[in-house]
């Protein structure tokens, strides 16, 4: 079975905490520890971790959105 | 400046610019309105005693303008006598004074745009992915989270 | 620009010259505040059918600021934490679209210059001695009467 | 007894039915007649005309505001 591939995009503090805007990662299933929300990026959803399970296919981008503070 | 009749318009810019109010203003204008309500986000000089020299904004762009015009689909289904609806948001380095977010709202009378407005930068700051890190005076820096934000 | 911090301002002014957002906007900013709010009144095209060509205003002008700092000593008591309060009201002929009224009012966090904005312009609406003529199409016109005004 | 002299200011509708900006009235009480409200400028308290006397000296000037339209 081929790896799925997927890219992740950080914002904000999580970008500062994980050292990069974005990265290619092997195994969503590692996505499940961060204490974030996502966006599932095809059509914009929002999940709240540990809400639901998300299903991804390869190629998917998903984002990680921290704690919002605009305006 | 457009000031003709025609379409309602739903305006949003996301820019590294310094802020207009005149241009905010101006794009909402028309004819068949006699009320333009604006609010302005501005940079404060301090928070809970520390000294703030200024605000750097982030945005996760595609998504900023999609939550955007989904408030304004909430705005036009609330308060349908709303015409113009504008959305300026500064990104990058915002000094102190200068403004972050411009909104302005255009109805033919004015209690439609007054409500509309607060609810815009109400919700705007519970659901558009735009992020502020306040830089103080001591090089030190903070990511904000407001109050509004359900997942804060 | 006065940017400065120091006293509350409670700015007037009553001018036949047209009305700028900018300069309404830059008087009522300061460090402390995080929030402008601003109410814009403008000329409508239409009433009742009719095609509006322009408005003409007039005041009394001594009563007309005198009423309005009243308004103000009314705002500083129910919201204390505003800051800046600036009222500009365009005397004569005002075409259709341009401003005829643009209040700003700053405060530190956005609730209270929201209301107080509010407050003004209806406030306004009901006491200050001025008065608008709608000049029509047709050469005919008409004096208007504010529905909030006690005595009409 | 000299007869009390006052300067009354017509604004808007009230200038328009008077034809006149202002004039100065000899006898106050015609004033009671119009059906508008009257400001008594010494201290810009306004009057409800019917509601109550006022008390006016010579060389005061009163106006009389028409329904307001501003904003």
């Amino acid at each position: 079975m081929v790896p799925m591939c997927m890219s992740v995009l950080y914002f904000a503090k999580s970008a500062e905490l994980t050292g990069h805007k974005s990265e290619t990662i092997r195994d969503p299933s590692e996505l499940m520890t961060l204490e974030l929300a996502i966006y599932h990026l095809t059509h914009y959803e929002s999940v709240a971790l540990g809400d639901q399970r998300i299903s991804l296919r390869d190629g998917n981008e998903v984002a990680v959105i921290p704690p919002l503070s605009g305006g | 400046m457009a000031k003709a009749e025609g379409d309602p318009r739903d305006l949003v810019k996301l820019t590294h610019d310094k802020l207009s109010v005149d241009t905010v203003s101006d794009s909402v204008t028309c004819p068949s309105c006699g009320a333009i309500s604006i609010f302005i986000g501005t940079t404060r000089n301090s928070f809970e005693g520390m000294k703030v020299v200024q605000l750097e904004y982030e945005a996760y762009i595609p998504m900023a303008e999609s939550e955007l015009r989904k408030i304004y689909t909430d705005i036009r289904a609330r308060w349908p006598t709303v015409r113009h609806i504008c959305v300026h948001h500064r990104l990058g380095v915002v000094p102190v004074t200068e403004a972050s977010v411009v909104i302005g709202i255009s109805s033919p009378h004015r209690g439609d745009s007054l409500e509309a407005v607060q609810y815009c930068i109400d919700t705007l700051k519970a659901t558009v992915p735009i992020w502020k890190k306040e830089v103080y005076e001591a090089d030190e820096s903070c990511w904000k989270e407001n109050k509004e934000c359900q997942w804060t």
